[in-house]
């Protein structure tokens, strides 16, 4: 890990943190568990309903991230490992008779698969033409789908019974998706703090020099975009849980840019940030779908704030200055990009 | 360390504002769209929730817009007589953008929340057939009034499913039925035209086959599925024209029959060959003097070809409203409730349940009369109506050009399958 | 030779501190440039020379203190108003308009700051006179130019726009020696029609050849202030610069 | 021939059309380095302000004033929206540039529903009449909307070719920064180019009008279309706007007449191979 080593100044490297600075995010993470948890019992119905979207969405989110904030890929194809997911349980289900834990267990490998393919061509292009690339195979994907009428049910999807029954009702569903969820989140974790996460830092900030060191980037950035497709096509999977179903519009390049959303609102370049995402995003879009007729005005006008307002997403306002600073080389740069 | 507490307050801030509109919206919706809500929406008290969860937003907006207003206007007269077993009706309605898992999230908090006791149909399918699962488990009666696929009623139907709409079979079987009878078995060439999705392809399908069950002599010269919302759609219509086809039959509606229509008078096709579509009411307003005459339409609930007195006094109640003759959409909006109301007070019970067995097999009176909700499927039995594109415009002041009377009007039976048919499909 | 303490200023530089992002690059830097005079900006890599010139020219503002040109406060001022103060930027490196011929580059200058002074100024001609060589390219692609040749394009440019003050960040930086003393001779040229020049040089012995004065530059602040003649001869400015 | 004819037209009408989308799209993105999210909405507005204008000015002269009054209008938005949002944005990553106009996207689609209402309108089409060539029926429309095409190309090509202004244009897509040393206000350069833009979007709005259901969703509708388009061309490079109007128009009108069930996916995979050939678009340069 020279290259890291090198490039953040020794005095911000890593100093040892005080214990108490160690252990509070642990408390905290704690905290929010044990609330999240409690909170069935705690809220409203259509508010664990939210929670359950919130739970595939988070997963969602971090792992798109993965390539958006960490990397520096901006994908907007995310969508169609997160439908590749939600298929993989609905059709297995349908075609080859598979139990829904099967296909689930199934949903990850073909994302990941999907994603390696996809990744060695996507990841010809660079930054905003990645985006489009992306975005391109999101949409044919969709057409695809929807086409496809004989065997993916086309535009109605597939709606049928193949979520276990005890898993119907938004308590025990929600439950059993926080627990996968977390699982999930803390795997991504893992992968955030280890040297190939950091390397997917240094390579956002500085390709050429990741290179120069000996590392391929294209390589790493093929391993990245491979990972973050089964996350995301795990994250497919899980949603089928509360939507009961799959349908065409996942593949969509709205649902693969509700995951850059989520990133940007909530902070793209911490790891919690996605998931503040997440729940913010899903959370304002139920209220103000559900209780506002210009929801669209509304939520638009709040995004434009975020973006003008907080570079750094609302996760940059919770986090606590001194994490600000320790991280400060290896997080901020981004913002002097455009100097020369 | 100031800079950042700054940046901190803007960011909460942010957050907030998020929160804050989100929930002041809601009070707000919760205040006025509550008219007379006071007992809460639980059916404890004075009022009893239903739910339209449809479209409002994008391409499709008018058509939910307006069966909204449909639906929204049953409830208020149903109220105004009084209510329903006592309880006033609220009806909340939430747009789900015509994606299904918005739709399963409205569908859900109106159930779960609102504690809704019948939902009211969207505009898409797939956002139809999400809703039926979560209706189907929560034993709620869900009232498809404008989507209309098969589907809904055979692979995803429950007990709890009704069909308030002619269905995609229904629909194309009509208009063939119209055709042999214009045709005298006279042989023609023809062309079809639809969106690539389900539904274009299944009602393209079901005009083919009921043109074979009518034995008429057609040969098949183009068949073209231009992407859903294409909006530019002259090489298929160039495609078309290259084949001079006799009849055109096109599975669009909306604004993309607007938009096919358009592009088609430039083409000149009308002149030499007639145009099968859904030229119904919102069409023929939205296209008005440029509305293609001689061109065949159909339409599920046409206002003006019924002159029976309930409909009129319905299409006069609703111009006064909302200064506009109803839609196909709002008529059926309108009489869906209509049902479910018939359904409440012969159970006189809101139980999903009761009001499911107390519909099954009747017949309800509605402004479309008292067709009957068949047993085995909960397909209302309505005909469904064909006609020609008149040359005249509706009135001096009203542009849009109506059908020429009398319409023709394909009777239930004649047109959708037998009992036995859709419990086969039902597995 | 004018000396500074008797004549007018035309660019004085008082305390500034610039920052990128969070490095602290210029700390409470100043100097002057006196009316006609030409001055050094002497230092190694990283001490900061570019950044001075930067934010002269509002490209990276500095956060405090004072730029005065010729009187006026511009250490807030956008970049294109600087340059209608007068102020000219060579930049080092391939800085032209590379999809645009030369004649076209030339000719955006020269209608864009040419015709604020366009009664007494340099036309097009006079610069094409002082660059002839550029008259046989005026249809190439500015970007299939030799670094000279991009050289004399940058040079001639900022000349259309009849600058009081000239900066010149690292002329000689990749040109022949043929092409180096090519541009001394139009340095010394453009000194004796009374322009003002700064430049920074990383070749001080070429620098301080075509200076009045000059400054010597470490970590963001100025070390030493003499005439060219004692920074030629000063042993520990030598050593200081690096040069043999 | 018949076909071949007709085809041809048809052709040449989709690929106008997408190329006057386009354009807008690629000029703003080489001058301000942006993908403009709300290009499509602009579009929408640009119908919207033909369909209601267009029934109190009738013909063709009727049709050209409400043209020429969408396409003001949108420039004016696009002016107000560069100044007010995006100038603030534009130091910041590409991706908080790309969210912004998004949110626009959310924004103008309901105020435009609030200004208009969520019904179809329709413009009556002010050349009405058609011609035939070699026994094809070609509407007389379809060569005004190629004419708007080939006169906005024209001009597209005279304003950067031969006009100071377009070669700051050009200039500010290489190197901003040296341009502004030289003199040249580039906010005021960036407003104006992104209101050209807009204008543009407005344009296209207008003329697609008389053969449209004009209503919510217009704005969906051709953004996804005009970036295959854009992007198969090269972000930034007009030239490259109208090849790929051209390649993408050919794709699928031929697609149409041999494969019509995969007509609609031939645009993307048609960039998708190009980016895999050439990852920065025919005539794009590869991102410094």
């Amino acid at each position: 890990m020279t290259v890291l080593e090198e490039k953040i100044p020794p005095a911000t490297a890593r100093p040892a943190p005080r214990p108490a600075a160690r252990l509070l995010p642990l408390l905290a993470g704690a905290a929010a568990l044990a609330l999240l948890a409690a909170a069935p019992y705690l809220v409203t119905v259509s508010a664990i309903l939210s929670l359950e979207q919130v739970a595939a969405f988070a997963v969602f989110a971090v792992a798109a991230n993965l390539l958006i904030g960490q990397a520096g890929l901006v994908s907007f194809g995310q969508g169609v490992f997160f439908g590749l997911g939600a298929y993989t349980v609905t059709l297995g289900w349908e075609h080859a008779g598979l139990s829904f834990w099967e296909g689930f267990a199934l949903a990850p490998v073909l994302g990941a698969a999907a994603a390696a393919l996809i990744g060695l061509v996507a990841l010809r292009a660079r930054t905003l033409y990645f985006a489009l690339i992306t975005l391109a195979f999101s949409q044919l994907f969709y057409q695809l789908v929807e086409q496809n009428t004989g065997f993916t049910g086309g535009a109605n999807g597939v709606f049928a019974p193949v979520v276990p029954a005890w898993m119907e009702s938004p308590v025990e569903g929600y439950l059993t998706l926080l627990g996968i969820a977390v699982a999930a989140l803390l795997a991504l974790w893992w992968l955030y703090r280890s040297d190939f996460g950091l390397l997917l830092r240094a390579s956002r900030e500085n390709r050429a020099r990741v290179q120069a060191l000996g590392t391929n980037v294209y390589r790493l950035h093929l391993l990245a975009f491979t990972v973050s497709g089964a996350f995301c096509s795990l994250a497919g999977a899980m949603f089928v849980v509360y939507n009961q179903g799959s349908n065409a519009e996942l593949f969509d390049w709205t649902t693969s840019g509700q995951a850059v959303l989520m990133s940007v609102i909530g902070g793209m370049y911490t790891f919690a940030g996605p998931v503040v995402g997440a729940f913010v995003y899903q959370f304002g879009h139920d209220w103000l779908v559900r209780y506002v007729s210009d929801w669209q005005l509304v939520l638009g006008g709040v995004l434009l704030l975020v973006v003008i307002l907080r570079p750094d997403g609302l996760a940059g306002a919770l986090r606590r200055p001194g994490r600000l600073r320790l991280s400060g080389r290896l997080e901020l740069p981004s913002r002097l990009r455009g100097r020369k | 360390m100031a800079r950042f507490n700054a940046q901190r307050w803007t960011g909460l801030a942010a957050a907030l504002l998020m929160c804050g509109s989100a929930a002041a919206c809601a009070n707000a919706a919760a205040g006025t769209g509550g008219s007379g809500g006071a007992g809460g929406g639980s059916g404890s008290g004075g009022t009893v929730t239903i739910g339209e969860s449809t479209t409002l937003s994008g391409a499709i907006a008018s058509l939910g817009q307006t069966g909204l207003q449909g639906v929204q206007l049953a409830a208020a007269d149903i109220n105004a007589k009084g209510g329903l077993l006592g309880k006033q009706i609220k009806v909340v309605s939430a747009d789900d953008a015509a994606t299904p898992a918005t739709g399963v999230s409205n569908v859900r908090t109106m159930l779960d929340a609102d504690h809704a006791v019948a939902i009211f149909g969207p505009v898409a399918s797939s956002v139809a057939s999400a809703e039926e699962q979560i209706t189907n488990a929560q034993q709620i009666p869900i009232f498809l009034h404008t989507s209309n696929d098969i589907g809904l009623t055979t692979t995803t139907y429950s007990k709890y499913v009704f069909q308030d709409v002619p269905n995609t079979v229904m629909e194309p079987r009509a208009a063939a039925d119209y055709l042999a009878t214009q045709l005298h078995g006279k042989s023609v060439t023809i062309a079809t035209f639809a969106p690539n999705y389900s539904f274009g392809q299944d009602t393209v399908a079901g005009f083919i086959q009921a043109l074979k069950a009518e034995n008429v002599h057609y040969t098949l010269v183009k068949q073209e599925f231009p992407p859903l919302g294409a909006t530019d759609i002259s090489s298929y219509l160039a495609a078309i024209e290259s084949a001079q086809p006799d009849y055109v039959f096109n599975a669009q509606f909306g604004g993309d029959l607007v938009a096919f229509t358009k592009q088609a008078e430039s083409y000149g096709l009308f002149a030499k060959t007639k145009v099968i579509a859904m030229y119904d009411y919102s069409v023929l307003q939205s296209l008005g003097s440029a509305a293609p005459t001689g061109a065949i339409g159909f339409d599920r609930a046409p206002y003006w070809t019924d002159d029976n007195s309930t409909m009129s006094a319905f299409v006069d109640e609703f111009r006064a409203k909302y200064g506009d003759a109803p839609s196909e959409w709002a008529i059926l909006g309108y009489a869906a409730v209509q049902q479910w109301a018939w359904g409440v007070e012969h159970a006189k019970s809101f139980s999903g349940d009761a009001v499911s067995a107390a519909l099954s097999g009747a017949s309800p009176a509605t402004i479309l009369g008292s067709p009957q909700i068949r047993a085995c499927d909960h397909q209302t039995e309505l005909p469904e109506y064909v006609g020609t594109v008149s040359a005249q415009a509706a009135s001096s002041s009203d542009p849009t050009h109506l059908w020429d009377t009398p319409a023709f009007e394909a009777q239930f039976d004649q047109i959708d399958y037998s009992c036995a048919q859709m419990t086969a499909l039902q597995k | 030779m004018p000396h500074t303490t008797t004549m007018a200023t035309m660019l004085e530089l008082t305390d500034v501190d610039t920052y990128y992002g969070a490095s602290h690059i210029l700390q409470g830097l100043s100097l002057k440039v006196g009316a006609g005079e030409a001055v050094a900006l002497l230092g190694r890599n990283g001490a900061g020379k570019t950044t001075t010139m930067r934010s002269v020219l509002g490209l990276t503002p500095p956060k405090r203190g004072s730029i005065l040109m010729d009187g006026t406060e511009i250490a807030r001022a956008k970049t294109h108003r600087i340059a209608r103060q007068g102020v000219a930027f060579v930049a080092s490196g391939r800085r032209v308009f590379g999809g645009l011929t030369v004649a076209q580059n030339l000719e955006l200058a020269a209608r864009t700051l040419g015709k604020r002074a366009a009664a007494d100024g340099r036309t097009l001609e006079d610069v094409l006179t002082v660059f002839p060589k550029l008259r046989e390219l005026a249809d190439r692609r500015a970007g299939f130019l030799s670094g000279g040749e991009q050289q004399m394009l940058k040079l001639a440019r900022a000349l259309l726009g009849n600058p009081r003050l000239l900066l010149l960040d690292e002329p000689t930086e990749g040109l022949s020696p043929a092409v180096v003393s090519d541009l001394g001779r139009w340095l010394d040229r453009l000194r004796e029609q009374g322009l003002s020049i700064l430049l920074t040089e990383q070749n001080a012995l070429f620098a301080l050849a075509h200076v009045d004065r000059g400054y010597v530059m470490l970590k963001g602040r100025i070390t030493h202030e003499a005439s060219a003649e004692e920074l030629r001869s000063s042993e520990e400015v030598r050593a200081a610069l690096g040069v043999g | 021939m018949n076909t071949f004819v007709t085809e041809t037209v048809s052709i040449l009408t989709n690929a106008a059309m997408l190329f006057v989308v386009a354009a807008g799209l690629t000029l703003v993105f080489g001058a301000l380095r942006l993908i403009n999210m709300a290009h499509g909405s602009l579009f929408m507005v640009g119908a919207l302000t033909v369909a209601s204008l267009a029934s109190g000015l009738t013909g063709g002269w009727g049709f050209a004033v409400a043209l020429i009054a969408a396409v003001g209008l949108c420039a004016a938005l696009g002016a107000g929206i560069e100044i007010s949002i995006l100038r603030r944005l534009h130091d910041r990553e590409p991706l908080a540039q790309l969210l912004a106009t998004f949110a626009l996207v959310l924004v103008a689609a309901d105020l435009a529903q609030r200004v208009w209402g969520t019904s179809d309108r329709t413009v009556a089409t002010p050349v009405a009449g058609r011609f035939s060539v070699g026994g094809a029926v070609v509407p007389e429309y379809d060569l005004i909307v190629i004419g708007i095409a080939a006169a906005v190309a024209l001009g597209l090509w005279l304003l950067l070719a031969r006009t100071a202004t377009g070669w700051r244009v050009r200039a500010a897509v290489e190197d901003p920064e040296t341009l502004s040393v030289g003199g040249t206000n580039l906010a005021l350069l960036r407003t104006s180019v992104f209101a050209l833009g807009a204008g543009l979007a407005g344009l296209a709005g207008a003329a697609i009008a008389p053969l449209e259901s004009v209503g919510p969703g217009l704005d969906t509708q051709i953004i996804v279309a005009a970036f295959i388009v854009t992007v198969v061309g090269g972000l930034g490079s007009v030239v490259g706007a109208a090849l790929g109007a051209v390649v993408i128009a050919t794709v699928e009108g031929l697609g149409t007449l041999w494969v019509p069930s995969y007509a609609s996916s031939a645009g993307y995979l048609v960039m998708i191979l190009v980016l895999a050939v050439r990852p920065w678009g025919l005539f794009g340069t590869p991102d410094r």
